[in-house]
C-alpha cells in the first residue's frame, strides 16, 4: 500500500512539476535550455569571449549593445565596431580573420539569438536601462536580467525569461507605504505593459 | 495658409536640427547615388535584427496534439555589417515625401524601421494637408509591397508575356527610339518638374514637347482649369481656403474626397466646423447622387442629374438679382447678358429642379452677407457643360465677393496637374513611332467608345512604364516595372511657388526603376554627356531656381538637404490680377439635360478613384461608406424608384446606355434623385495579373458613348440616359452594414443637437464621468487616462481612419467572401444611419472603434484574463492569452471585437492574393493568428512609446504627443486623442463640451446613464442648424 | 463484528424469503451461540437495514460528507481569493477580492458538492470495508435474490445451523 | 438459455412457491400498505418476482439483439464524420463555421446548453426523486443516469469545440499552478460554467457508478473468466452484506442531497453564460428558473426519448413499465408549463422593462427572421404537449414518443434562438448580421448525437439499463407462504 502511495505521488508531483515549468511557446528548439528556460547556450558563428571583452579589457556592455538606452532592443555591435579595433588588435586570431572576411564581403554575420522572447512579448531595453530609483540612481544593471555576462565566453541564459519572473520583479518593484497609502507598485503589471 | 506656406530658410534649416524628417540619402547612401538597385543587395544592411513578424504561435496550431513539447525554433540575430549613423534597430526613422496617389501632392511622412516602410502619415508641418491623409494615400505601402507588381521587364507577344533582363529591354526600347521621328510621352498628372523634364526629353529625342500627353481621370482639373482660363486667362486652378468661409454653397460638388485637392479641402472645411469656437460653417449642397460630402450639408436639395450648370446659373441669377452683390460694372453687364441668353433655359427650371426660387433667394443673401464660396462640380457631373458650370461657380463667386477672401487666384493659386485638350490632341495627332505610356492607365480610364485601343494599335512601340500592371499594357510591346512613389525622386508644386519634395525612403523592393531614370538611359544612347546622371541630379540642378527665388542666407547644398529633411519649402506667387473676361458666348455650348428615362452619374469612387486604387486590398476592403459596400460595384437607385419597379436589393438588372451594357446589382440608396441612378467607377479591371481588382465589379464607362466637354475636351464620364431591366437574377453584394434606414428609436447612439442648443450649453451640468457607482474608482493612481472624442459633426465616412487602422495595427483584409459572411476585420468601422425622408434624408456616419468602457462588459466574462483593463482606462487584449471563447465580442454592446476566423496568412484572402507581406507589417504590434479575438487598442504602441521617451526625457507625456493612427490621418480633424486626466488637455476639454455624451450612455440630463459601460471614447453630437436660429449663430468668427 | 480476515470458515445458511431472515437475524440478535455472523442480502431491504441500524449504530459517512464539504467550501472560497490576492487584476471596472465575492459562492457551493461527494464515496468504501476480496463468500445466488447468513467457526453439524435451519433457512451448508 | 443456465447457477433450485409467482393487485397493496412502502401508481401489476429481475435485465449484456449492433454501427459512423469535421475546423480555423460578427456563439453553445439540459433529468429523476421517495423512479433512473453522465460528456465537448485556440483552453481555462503567475478569472461565468461542469459530471457519475456497484456485482456473480475479474474490480468486491448496505444506504441518500442542488445550480449558472452579460434578450433575472425547467423538460422527453426504443431493444417490458412511463409523461407535462409561463413571463417583463433594446429583441424574435425558430420553439415546448392532458395520449407510448422527440427539437429551437437572436440584432443597428449554421457545423452537431448514443450503447452493452437492486426494492418481496396467508387474513379481517 505505501508503496502504492509513493508511486502515485511521485507520479502526481513530476506530472504537476511539468505542467508547471510548461507554458506553450516558451522554451527554443533543440535548445540546452532547461525546463525553466535557464541556461540556453547555443554555439554561436564566432566564439566571442564576452569575459576577455568585458572584464580584462574592461569595455563596458554599452559600448557594444549600444541601442540599449535609445531602443526596444539592445542590439548587436555592426561589424564596423568590431573592425574598430580589430583592425590593429589581435589580427591573427581565427576568428578575427572570419571576421574581416566577412565585413570585407559584406555579409553579416547571423548570431543565434540566446535572449530571444517569444513574439508576443514587447520588452523594451530602454524604459529598463533607464529606470531610476528615487536618488536618481539606475534600478537595473545589464546583470540583473542577463547575469555575469562578463564572465561568460559566449553568451548563455542566465534567467528564466518566463512571464512569473518577469511579473515577480516587477511586484517588488515598490514605493514604500505612506501615511495612510498603501505600498504603490511602480512597474506596471498590466497585461498590456508587454503584450500588444 | 498665407503665413503656413511662407516657408523660409530660417525655419528649414531650424527644422534640420529636429531629428524628426531624415534625408534617406543619410541613411542609405546607395539611394543617393542611385545605384543599380538589382545588384549588390546585402541581407545585413536592410534586414531588422529583431524582426518579430510573425506570431510564432504557428508551431503550436501545426502540432496542437504534441502540445507539451511545443518549442519555437530558435531565431537568429542579424548585425548591420555597417551600422547607418543614425540608424537604431527598433527606432523607427521618418523621411519626408510626397504622396503621389493624386495630383493633389500632399507632404508625407514615410515611418522606416530597420530600412523598410511600414506606415505612411502626413506630414503634420505640411501647410497643404496639415498632417491628414486620405484611404489611398494611407494604402500606398500596400502598393509598394503589392506581390504583383512586375518582378522583371516583359515583352508583348500577343496575348503572351516573356520577363526578359533590363538590358534586353532596353535594347528595344533604344532601337526603337534611334529610328523613331515622332516620340511621345502618355503620363498621368502631375505638378512639378516631371511634365517639363519629360518635355525636355522629347526635345532631347528629336521629337517636340508638343507629344507630351497628360491626361488625369479627374477632369475637374481640366474642367476648372478650362473655365479659370477663360475667365482670366490663366489655365491655374484656384486656392479655395474654405477654413475662411461661413457658408459653402456647393453645386454637385465632392470636394471632401474626390475633388482637387480633397485633404486640404477637408482640412479647410472642418476648420470652419470648430462648434467650440464658435464658428461653424453652413455648408449648401445641390447634388443628384448622395456624396459623401453632401452627407455633411446642412441643407440639401436633390436635383435631377445633369442639372448642376443650371443650378449655378440660376445662383447666379439669384446672386445678381440681389442688390447687394458685387462685380464691376462691366462683369455685371457680361453677367446678364449670359443670363439673357439662357433665359430658356432657366425658364421652367425652378420646377425641373425642385429648388423653389425663394431657396436661391436666401442662399444668394447669405453668400454676400458672409464670408463665402460656391464650389462645383465632381465625378458625378463630368458631362458636357463641366466647364460652364464652372464658369458659373465663378460668376456666383464673383457676385458674392468671395475672390481675394476665400478664392485665391493670383496669390497663391493652385497649379493645375494637368494640359487641358491633351486627349483631343492626342486622337487628333499624327502617327507616333515611339509612345511611352508612364504611370497612366487611358485604356481603362478613358470611357471604351474613344476606341484609344486602336490609336495605340497603329503605333509601332509602345513602352509602358508602371508601378502597377496596368490595362494599357496589353497594348504595350515592352512593359518595364516602374519605381513606386516611395522608391522615386520627385517633386509637386501643388500651390505657385509651393515646393514639395518626394525622396525615396526604400530602396526598389522589386526589380524596377524609376520612369525618369529609364528615360535618361534611352536618351543616353541618342546623346552623349548628358548633363545630368539621374533624375535626382536633375531635380537638384532645377531646384537652384527655387533657391534663388527664396534666397535663404545658407549654401545651396545646405539648403536642398534641408528640404529634404522638411520635405516642403517655397513662397507663394503673386500675380497681377486679370479683370473677369466675358464669357457669354460659351454658354452657347450649353446642353439641356439629358431626358431619359433614367439618367446615369458615375461618380469617381472616394477610395479607387477612376481604378487606380482597385489592386489595394485594403481599399477595397474599407468599402464605400454610404453603402457599406466593399469590393463590388453596385446600382445605386432611390428607394422608391426601387419599389415602383420592383428592384430589391442584389437584385441583379441589366443597364444600358449608350454605348453598352452592363450588369449590376441594385442598392436602394435614400438621398438620390428619383431619376437618378448611381454606378460608382474604380471597378471592372479586366487585367488578370491583378487578382485583386480582376473582374471584380463593372466598370460603368463602358456604357458611355463617345463625347466630350467642348472646352476643356475632357470625355464626357457621367450624366447620359440609360435602361434598366431586372434580369431576374441575384447577386449579394458584399455590404458590410444591414440595410438600415432609421435608429428604429434608439436615442442612445447617433445624438443630434440644434445649434441654438450648442450655443447655450457649453458644458454639461453633470460630467460624462460622473455616473453614480457603487464601486470605488480604481484609476486614480495613475498619472494618465486615455480618452478619445469624435466629433460626428465633421465626419464625413471618408474611410482614412479604417485605412490608417489598418496599416498601423497589421489589421487583415478578409475579402469578400469574409465580408458577405460578416467577417470584417476592421477595427474601426464607419456606421451609417440615415434619419428623415427617404428622397432627401439626413445622413449620419459614425466611426465606432472600441470604446475603451471603464465598466467594460467584455473583460468580465472572459474566463483567462486575455483582456483586462489597465490603471490608464485602456481595455487591453493580450492576444497570446486568447484561447477565443468569443464571450468578450458577444458582451460587447458595441460589437467592436473583431475575431481571426482563419490564420490570415500573407497571400491568401479568399480566392485572391493578399497584399501582407511580412515587411509590410508593422512590427511593434503583434500579428494575429487563427482563434484569437484582436480589437481598436488605442494604438497602444504608439502610447508606450510616448511614454517611453517621455520617461528617457524626464517628462510627463504632454498633450498631442500621442496620437493614434485615425486621429492621426483624419482629414476632417474629427478625433481628437489624448489624456483625460489633464483637464487642460483638449480630450479632456471636449468630453466636457456640452454636445459630448457617450455611445449607449442614455441622457445623462434625465438621470438615465443607459448601460453605464463609462466608455473613454466620447462623441460629440452633430450640431443642426434649425430655421430661424442661422441669423443668430451662423458665424461668430 | 464479523472479521472475515480472522475467521472464513463457517456456515452459510441460505435464506429464501425476506420474513424469514429478518426473523432469524431477530433471534440472531437475541442468541448469545451467534457471534461475528454477517448477514448478505441482493438489496437494501427495510427490515434488514433496521437490524443494521441497530448493529452498526450512526453511519459515520456523514462525517466524512461533512468534512468533504467544509474542505470544498474552504477550498471555494480560498481559491479565488488567494488568487486575486495574488494578483489583482481590474475587470469591467472592479478589484477581485472583496468586491467579488458573490462570483465566488459559485466556487464555493461547486466545490462544496464536489468535494462532499468524492468524501462520501471515499467514505462509503472505507466504512462498508470496501473493497473485501478476501472476506467474501462465495454465494453467487446473493446479488441474485438469496439471503445468507454466515457464521463463523462453526460446523454444518453445530446448533447454531441447527437453528437457523429452525428459523428457516433454505439450506445449511460449510462455507468452503 | 442453456448458457444462461449455466451461467447463473442457483444455490436453492426450487422453494415451496413456485418463482413467478404473481400478486393480485389487492395483494400487492396490501403487502406495501404492510411494509411502510408506497407505489405511486396503484395499477401496477408486476408478473415477475424479483428472482426474474437478473435474468432478463442482463439479457441485453448476455445477448445483443442486432438491432443493437445496426444502432451502434451508425452511431460510431455519425461520431467519426463528426470527429473528423472538428479535426478539419481545428487545422482550418473556426471560419469553417458560419459564426460571423456579431454572431460569435451559435450552434455549439446551442448543443452545449442543450446537452447540458437534458443531463438534468437525469439528476432530477435520480436524486431529487429519490429523496421525494418516488418509486417509480427505481425502473428508470439507470438509463437517466447514465443519460446524463454521457449528455455532459457531451456537452463538455462543445466549449472545446467552440473556443478557437482549443490546444490552449484546456491549459489557461484551468486553475493550476504556471509560469505565469496568473490565474483564471473567477468572475467570468464561463470559469463558474468549468466548475459547475466539472462539478456536475464528477458528481453524477459518482451517483451512477455508486448505484452501479452492486449491480457490477451481480454481473460479476453471473460471469466467469477475465470478465469476472473486470466487473469483480468494478464492484470494489462487493458483497452485499448489510454493513455494505448501511453505509450504502446513508451514503447514497447523501449522495441524492448532494445532487439535489446542482439539479438547479448547473442550469442557472448555463444560464448566467447569458443573464450576466449585458446583452438585450440574454440580461434577465428569470434566467436560471426558466433554464431550469426547460432543462428538466427536455431531460424528461429524451430519458423518454431514450427509454422507448431501449426497453424494446432489450425486453425490458416488464419492469420499464407503462405506470413509470406515464409518470414520467406528467413530469413533463408539468415542467412544460412551467416553462410556458416562463416564455411568456419574459416577454411580459421585457415589455415592463420599457427597455428599447430589450423589447426590440423580443418583438423580432416573434416576427423577425428567426420567428420560424420561435414558433417551432413555442409549438413543441407549449402546445403540443398539452395533448398529455389525456390520458389516452399519456398511455399511447406511440404518440408521447413523437411529442417527447418534438420536445426535445423545440428545446434545441430555444436555446438557438435564444443565442442567435439576441445576437443579431442587439444594441447599435450599424453592427447587426445574421447567421446560418455550416455543413461543419451541422457535422459536428450530428457528431455529437454519434458520440453520446454511442455512449449509450457501449453503456447497455456491459451494464445494466435497469437499476437491478433498486428494482428489486419496489418488486413485490420475496415473502413465504405463511407470511403471504397471514397478510391476506389481516386484510380480510381489516
Amino acid at each position: 500500500m505505501f508503496l502504492r502511495i509513493l508511486v502515485l505521488s511521485c507520479f502526481l508531483s513530476s506530472s504537476a512539476y511539468s505542467w508547471w515549468g510548461y507554458t506553450p511557446g516558451d522554451s527554443v528548439d533543440n535548445s540546452t535550455q532547461s525546463l525553466f528556460g535557464t541556461g540556453y547556450h547555443p554555439k554561436q558563428p564566432i566564439d566571442f569571449n564576452h569575459r576577455m571583452h568585458a572584464t580584462d579589457r574592461k569595455i563596458p556592455c554599452e559600448y557594444c549593445h549600444s541601442a540599449a538606452r535609445r531602443s526596444k532592443t539592445a542590439g548587436l555591435p555592426p561589424l564596423n565596431t568590431c573592425m574598430g579595433c580589430h583592425k590593429i588588435v589581435n589580427t591573427s586570431a581565427e576568428p578575427i580573420k572570419k571576421m574581416k572576411e566577412m565585413f570585407d564581403n559584406n555579409e553579416p554575420i547571423k548570431w543565434v539569438k540566446v535572449h530571444d522572447l517569444p513574439d508576443f512579448v514587447r520588452f523594451s531595453h530602454r524604459v529598463h536601462v533607464l529606470a531610476k530609483d528615487k536618488d536618481g540612481k539606475a534600478v537595473l544593471e545589464c546583470q540583473s536580467c542577463h547575469g555575469q555576462v562578463q564572465g561568460m565566453f559566449t553568451a548563455e541564459q542566465w534567467a528564466p525569461l518566463q512571464m512569473g519572473w518577469c511579473v515577480d520583479c516587477h511586484n517588488n518593484v515598490k514605493e514604500p507605504a505612506k501615511e495612510g497609502k498603501p505600498a504603490l507598485t511602480t512597474a506596471p503589471v498590466t497585461c498590456n505593459t508587454c503584450h500588444f | 495658409m498665407t503665413e503656413r506656406l511662407e516657408t523660409n530658410v530660417n525655419q528649414v534649416s531650424q527644422s534640420s536640427r529636429s531629428p524628426h524628417y531624415m534625408a534617406a540619402e543619410e541613411v542609405l547612401p546607395e539611394i543617393a547615388e542611385g545605384k543599380d538597385s538589382s545588384s549588390g543587395k546585402k541581407e545585413g544592411e536592410i534586414l531588422p535584427v529583431d524582426r518579430r513578424d510573425f506570431m510564432r504561435l504557428f508551431s503550436l496550431s501545426a502540432v496542437a496534439g504534441a502540445a507539451s513539447c511545443v518549442r519555437r525554433p530558435a531565431e537568429k540575430a542579424i548585425a548591420y555589417v555597417k551600422q547607418p549613423i543614425d540608424q537604431v534597430p527598433g527606432v523607427a526613422t521618418h523621411y519626408a515625401s510626397t504622396c503621389g496617389s493624386c495630383p493633389a501632392g500632399c507632404g508625407i511622412s514615410v515611418k522606416t524601421r530597420e530600412g523598410r516602410p511600414v506606415k505612411l502619415e502626413g506630414n503634420s508641418e505640411h501647410p497643404l494637408n496639415q498632417g491628414g491623409l486620405c484611404a489611398l494615400g494611407q494604402a500606398e505601402i500596400q502598393g509598394l509591397y503589392h506581390p504583383e507588381r512586375l518582378q522583371s521587364p516583359q515583352f508583348r507577344d500577343g496575348d503572351k508575356w516573356g520577363d526578359v533582363t533590363w538590358d534586353e529591354a532596353l535594347a528595344k526600347v533604344i532601337a526603337g527610339v534611334k529610328n523613331a521621328k515622332k516620340v511621345g510621352i502618355f503620363t498621368g498628372g502631375a505638378t512639378g518638374h516631371r511634365h517639363e523634364f519629360f518635355e525636355e526629353v522629347l526635345k532631347r529625342l528629336g521629337s517636340s514637347e508638343k507629344e507630351l500627353y497628360t491626361w488625369e481621370a479627374n477632369s475637374l482639373y481640366s474642367s476648372v482649369s478650362e473655365a479659370y482660363r477663360l475667365s482670366f486667362g490663366h489655365a491655374d486652378l484656384p486656392r479655395m481656403e474654405l477654413s475662411e468661409a461661413a457658408f459653402i454653397v456647393g453645386v454637385g460638388t465632392d470636394f471632401q474626397v474626390s475633388g482637387l485637392s480633397p485633404v486640404s479641402h477637408s482640412k479647410g472645411f472642418s476648420q470652419g466646423r470648430s462648434v467650440r469656437r464658435g464658428r461653424r460653417n453652413k455648408f449648401v449642397q445641390f447634388e443628384s447622387n448622395l456624396t459623401l460630402t453632401g452627407s455633411t450639408a446642412d441643407e440639401r436639395h436633390v436635383i435631377p442629374a445633369g442639372n448642376e450648370s443650371v443650378v449655378a446659373l440660376l445662383l447666379v441669377k439669384a446672386l445678381y438679382e440681389n442688390p447687394a452683390s458685387k462685380g464691376t460694372q462691366k462683369f455685371r453687364s457680361d453677367v446678364a447678358a449670359t443670363l439673357q441668353a439662357q433665359e430658356a433655359v432657366l425658364l421652367n427650371a425652378y420646377e425641373t429642379i425642385g429648388v423653389g426660387r425663394d431657396v436661391f433667394d436666401g442662399i444668394a443673401q447669405e453668400l454676400i452677407e458672409k464670408p463665402s464660396i460656391v464650389m462645383a462640380g465632381s465625378g458625378a457631373n463630368f458631362d458636357q457643360n463641366a466647364t460652364l458650370l464652372q464658369l458659373a461657380a465663378i460668376m456666383a463667386n464673383t457676385l458674392s465677393g468671395a475672390f481675394g477672401k476665400t478664392i485665391f487666384f493670383d496669390e497663391g493659386w493652385a497649379k493645375s496637374p494637368v494640359r487641358n485638350g491633351d486627349l483631343v490632341r492626342f486622337e487628333e495627332a499624327g502617327k507616333l513611332d515611339v509612345l511611352f505610356v508612364i504611370d497612366s492607365d487611358p485604356l481603362f480610364s478613358v470611357p471604351q467608345s474613344w476606341k484609344l485601343g486602336d490609336l495605340f494599335s497603329k503605333i509601332p512601340l509602345i513602352v509602358s512604364i508602371q508601378s502597377f500592371p496596368v490595362e494599357t499594357d496589353r497594348v504595350a510591346h515592352v512593359v518595364l516595372p516602374g519605381n513606386h512613389n516611395l522608391e522615386s525622386w520627385g517633386d509637386e508644386q501643388s500651390i505657385a511657388g509651393f515646393w514639395s519634395m518626394r525622396q525615396p525612403a526604400v530602396r526598389p523592393t522589386k526589380n524596377s526603376r524609376q520612369a525618369e531614370d529609364i528615360l535618361l538611359w534611352v536618351l543616353a544612347s541618342v546623346e552623349k554627356n548628358l548633363p545630368y546622371q539621374d533624375y535626382r541630379a536633375y531635380l537638384k540642378k532645377k531646384w537652384h531656381a527655387i533657391y534663388e527665388l527664396i534666397r535663404p542666407s545658407i549654401a545651396y547644398e545646405t539648403f536642398f538637404k534641408a528640404v529634404i529633411r522638411r520635405g516642403f519649402t517655397g513662397k507663394m506667387s503673386i500675380r497681377a490680377a486679370n479683370d473677369v473676361k466675358d464669357v457669354q458666348q460659351h454658354f452657347r455650348t450649353l446642353k439641356a439635360p439629358s431626358v431619359g428615362k433614367f439618367v446615369l452619374a458615375a461618380p469617381l469612387d472616394h477610395r479607387l478613384v477612376e481604378g487606380r486604387g482597385a489592386h489595394l486590398p485594403i481599399l477595397q476592403e474599407i468599402g464605400d461608406a454610404l453603402t457599406s459596400i466593399a469590393w463590388d460595384t453596385w446600382l445605386a437607385v432611390n428607394p422608391h424608384t426601387a419599389k415602383k419597379f420592383g428592384w430589391q436589393r442584389n437584385q441583379l438588372v441589366s443597364v444600358t446606355g449608350p454605348g453598352g451594357s452592363v450588369e449590376l446589382a441594385v442598392y436602394p440608396l435614400p438621398g438620390l434623385h428619383p431619376d437618378t441612378v448611381v454606378i460608382p467607377r474604380g471597378n471592372g479591371h479586366e487585367d488578370k495579373r491583378s487578382t485583386i481588382s480582376y473582374l471584380n465589379g463593372v466598370n460603368p464607362l463602358t456604357l458611355v458613348e463617345k463625347a466630350s466637354d467642348p472646352l476643356s475636351g475632357q470625355p464626357v464620364t457621367s450624366v447620359f440616359p440609360v435602361e434598366i431591366k431586372a434580369t431576374g437574377k441575384w447577386f449579394r453584394l458584399a455590404a458590410m452594414q444591414k440595410l438600415v434606414h432609421d435608429m428604429e428609436g434608439r436615442a442612445d447612439i447617433i445624438k443630434t443637437m440644434p445649434m441654438k442648443e450648442v450655443l447655450k450649453k457649453a458644458t454639461h451640468k453633470r460630467g460624462l464621468d460622473d455616473v453614480p457607482d457603487l464601486f470605488p474608482k480604481l484609476d486614480e493612481e495613475s498619472k494618465h487616462r486615455w480618452g478619445m472624442s469624435i466629433d460626428l459633426d465633421r465626419c464625413n465616412g471618408c474611410g482614412a481612419c479604417m485605412a490608417a487602422c489598418g496599416i498601423e495595427n497589421n489589421v487583415p483584409q478578409a475579402g469578400r467572401e469574409q465580408i458577405l459572411l460578416g467577417r470584417e476585420m476592421h477595427w474601426i468601422r464607419l456606421d451609417r444611419y440615415f434619419r428623415g425622408d427617404l428622397n432627401n434624408p439626413q445622413v449620419s456616419v459614425q466611426p465606432v472603434m472600441c470604446q475603451h468602457c471603464n465598466h467594460a462588459p467584455c473583460e468580465g466574462v472572459c474566463p483567462v484574463y486575455a483582456t483586462t483593463h489597465d490603471p490608464e482606462g485602456l481595455n487591453a487584449m493580450t492576444y497570446n492569452r486568447c484561447v477565443g471563447t468569443r464571450y468578450c465580442a458577444n458582451a460587447c454592446p458595441y460589437k467592436v471585437r473583431r475575431f481571426n476566423w482563419w490564420t490570415h496568412r500573407w497571400g491568401e484572402m479568399g480566392e485572391r492574393l493578399q497584399d501582407r507581406n511580412p515587411r509590410a507589417t508593422n512590427p511593434d504590434v503583434t500579428v494575429r493568428t487563427k482563434g484569437v479575438m484582436e480589437k481598436c487598442s488605442f494604438c497602444l504602441q504608439r502610447i508606450t512609446d510616448a511614454k517611453h521617451n517621455a520617461k528617457g526625457q524626464n517628462r510627463e507625456v504632454r498633450d498631442g504627443e500621442v496620437q493614434t493612427a485615425c486621429q492621426q490621418t483624419c482629414p476632417m480633424n474629427a478625433i481628437v486623442f489624448g489624456n483625460l486626466k489633464d483637464p487642460t488637455s483638449r480630450v479632456a476639454q471636449l468630453r466636457d463640451d456640452g454636445r459630448a455624451y457617450l455611445m449607449l450612455g442614455g441622457a445623462p440630463e434625465h438621470d438615465h446613464f443607459g448601460l453605464k459601460t463609462l466608455p473613454n471614447v466620447s462623441y460629440l453630437a452633430e450640431v443642426t442648424l434649425e430655421e430661424g436660429t442661422q441669423e443668430e449663430h451662423g458665424h461668430h468668427g | 463484528m464479523a472479521n472475515p480476515k480472522k475467521e472464513r470458515k463457517g456456515i452459510v445458511a441460505v435464506f429464501r424469503y425476506l420474513d424469514k431472515v429478518s426473523d432469524a437475524v431477530k433471534h440472531m440478535h437475541r442468541n448469545k451461540q451467534f457471534r461475528d455472523h454477517v448477514i448478505y442480502s441482493p438489496t437494501s431491504y427495510h427490515e434488514l437495514m433496521e437490524h443494521g441500524e441497530k448493529v452498526y449504530g450512526f453511519s459515520e459517512v456523514r462525517w466524512f460528507t461533512l468534512v468533504g464539504a467544509l474542505a470544498g467550501i474552504a477550498t471555494g472560497f480560498g481559491m479565488p481569493i488567494g488568487m486575486d490576492w495574488d494578483w489583482p487584476i481590474v475587470v469591467g471596472g472592479k478589484m477581485g477580492g472583496f468586491y467579488s465575492l458573490p462570483a465566488y459562492f459559485v466556487f464555493g457551493f461547486e466545490l462544496m458538492v464536489l468535494f462532499g461527494a468524492l468524501a462520501t464515496i471515499i467514505g462509503m468504501i472505507i466504512m462498508g470495508r470496501l473493497p473485501d476480496p478476501r472476506g467474501k463468500i462465495r454465494h453467487n445466488a446473493i446479488t441474485n435474490d438469496r439471503f445468507v447468513v454466515f457464521v463463523p467457526g462453526v460446523g454444518v453439524d453445530s446448533e447454531q445451523a441447527h437453528l437457523l435451519r429452525q428459523w428457516g433457512a433454505d439450506e445449511v451448508h460449510h462455507s468452503e | 438459455m442453456d448458457r444462461k443456465e449455466e451461467q447463473a447457477p442457483r444455490l436453492v433450485t426450487e422453494g415451496p412457491d413456485g418463482r413467478g409467482e404473481s400478486l393480485t393487485t389487492k395483494e400487492m397493496r396490501t403487502v406495501t400498505e404492510k411494509g411502510g412502502k408506497d407505489l405511486m401508481s396503484d395499477e401496477i401489476v408486476w408478473q415477475r418476482s424479483i428472482s426474474d429481475v437478473n435474468d432478463s435485465i442482463l439479457l441485453g449484456i448476455d445477448k445483443p439483439s442486432k438491432t443493437y449492433y445496426i444502432a451502434l454501427a451508425f452511431s460510431v459512423l455519425c461520431m467519426a464524420i463528426g470527429i473528423a469535421a472538428w479535426v478539419y475546423m481545428i487545422n482550418v480555423g473556426m471560419g469553417v463555421s458560419g459564426l460571423n460578427s456579431p454572431v460569435y456563439w451559435g450552434v455549439f453553445i446551442t448543443n452545449f446548453v442543450f446537452w447540458v439540459g437534458i443531463g438534468h433529468a437525469g439528476t432530477l429523476i435520480s436524486a431529487i426523486l429519490f429523496l421525494f421517495r418516488a418509486k417509480w423512479r427505481n425502473s428508470i433512473n439507470r438509463s437517466a443516469e447514465a443519460m446524463t453522465v454521457f449528455a455532459v460528456m457531451t456537452a463538455g465537448l462543445f466549449p472545446l469545440i467552440h473556443v478557437g485556440r482549443v490546444w490552449l483552453a484546456a491549459y489557461w481555462m484551468l486553475p493550476l499552478p504556471n509560469t505565469n503567475n496568473l490565474w483564471v478569472n473567477f468572475r467570468s461565468p464561463l470559469i463558474w460554467d468549468v466548475f459547475a461542469i466539472s462539478t456536475y459530471l464528477t458528481v453524477s457519475l459518482l451517483f451512477w457508478y455508486m448505484g452501479l456497484v452492486p449491480d457490477l456485482a451481480s454481473i460479476r456473480d453471473r460471469v466467469k473468466g477475465i470478465r469476472r475479474l473486470i466487473y469483480g474490480m468494478m464492484s470494489f468486491g462487493w458483497t452485499g452484506t448489510v454493513r455494505q448496505w448501511h453505509h450504502y444506504e446513508v451514503g447514497y441518500a447523501l449522495l441524492a442531497a448532494l445532487a439535489t442542488p446542482l439539479v438547479l445550480s448547473v442550469h442557472s449558472i448555463v444560464s448566467w453564460d447569458f443573464a450576466m452579460s449585458a446583452q438585450p434578450g440574454w440580461h434577465s433575472t428569470i434566467f436560471p428558473p426558466y433554464f431550469v425547467a426547460g432543462a428538466i423538460l427536455s431531460g424528461c422527453a429524451m430519458v423518454y426519448t431514450l427509454v422507448v426504443p431501449f426497453r424494446k431493444m432489450f425486453q425490458l417490458e416488464q419492469f420499464i413499465r407503462k405506470e413509470h412511463l406515464e409518470a414520467l409523461i406528467k413530469l413533463t407535462l408539468l415542467t412544460s408549463t412551467i416553462v410556458s409561463y416562463a416564455y411568456s413571463i419574459e416577454f411580459f417583463i421585457a415589455w415592463y422593462s420599457g427597455n428599447e433594446y430589450e423589447w426590440a429583441i423580443f418583438v423580432k424574435r416573434a416576427s423577425g427572421p428567426y420567428a420560424f425558430y420561435f414558433w417551432t420553439m413555442v409549438f413543441c415546448n407549449c402546445v403540443f404537449p398539452l395533448a398529455f392532458w389525456s390520458k389516452r395520449i399519456r398511455n399511447n407510448i406511440a404518440v408521447a414518443f413523437v411529442v417527447t422527440v418534438l420536445i426535445n427539437v423545440g428545446m434545441w429551437f430555444e436555446r438557438y434562438n435564444i443565442i442567435i437572436s439576441s445576437l443579431v440584432e442587439d444594441f447599435v443597428p450599424g453592427s447587426w448580421g445574421h447567421y446560418e449554421p455550416s455543413l461543419v457545423e451541422i457535422t459536428i452537431t450530428v457528431g455529437s448525437f454519434g458520440w453520446f448514443f454511442t455512449w449509450m450503447l457501449i453503456f447497455a452493452r456491459f451494464f445494466p439499463l435497469v437499476s437491478m437492486s433498486e428494482l428489486k426494492l419496489i418488486m413485490p418481496k420475496p415473502l413465504s407462504g405463511d407470511k403471504l396467508k397471514s397478510l391476506k387474513e389481516g386484510e380480510a379481517h381489516g
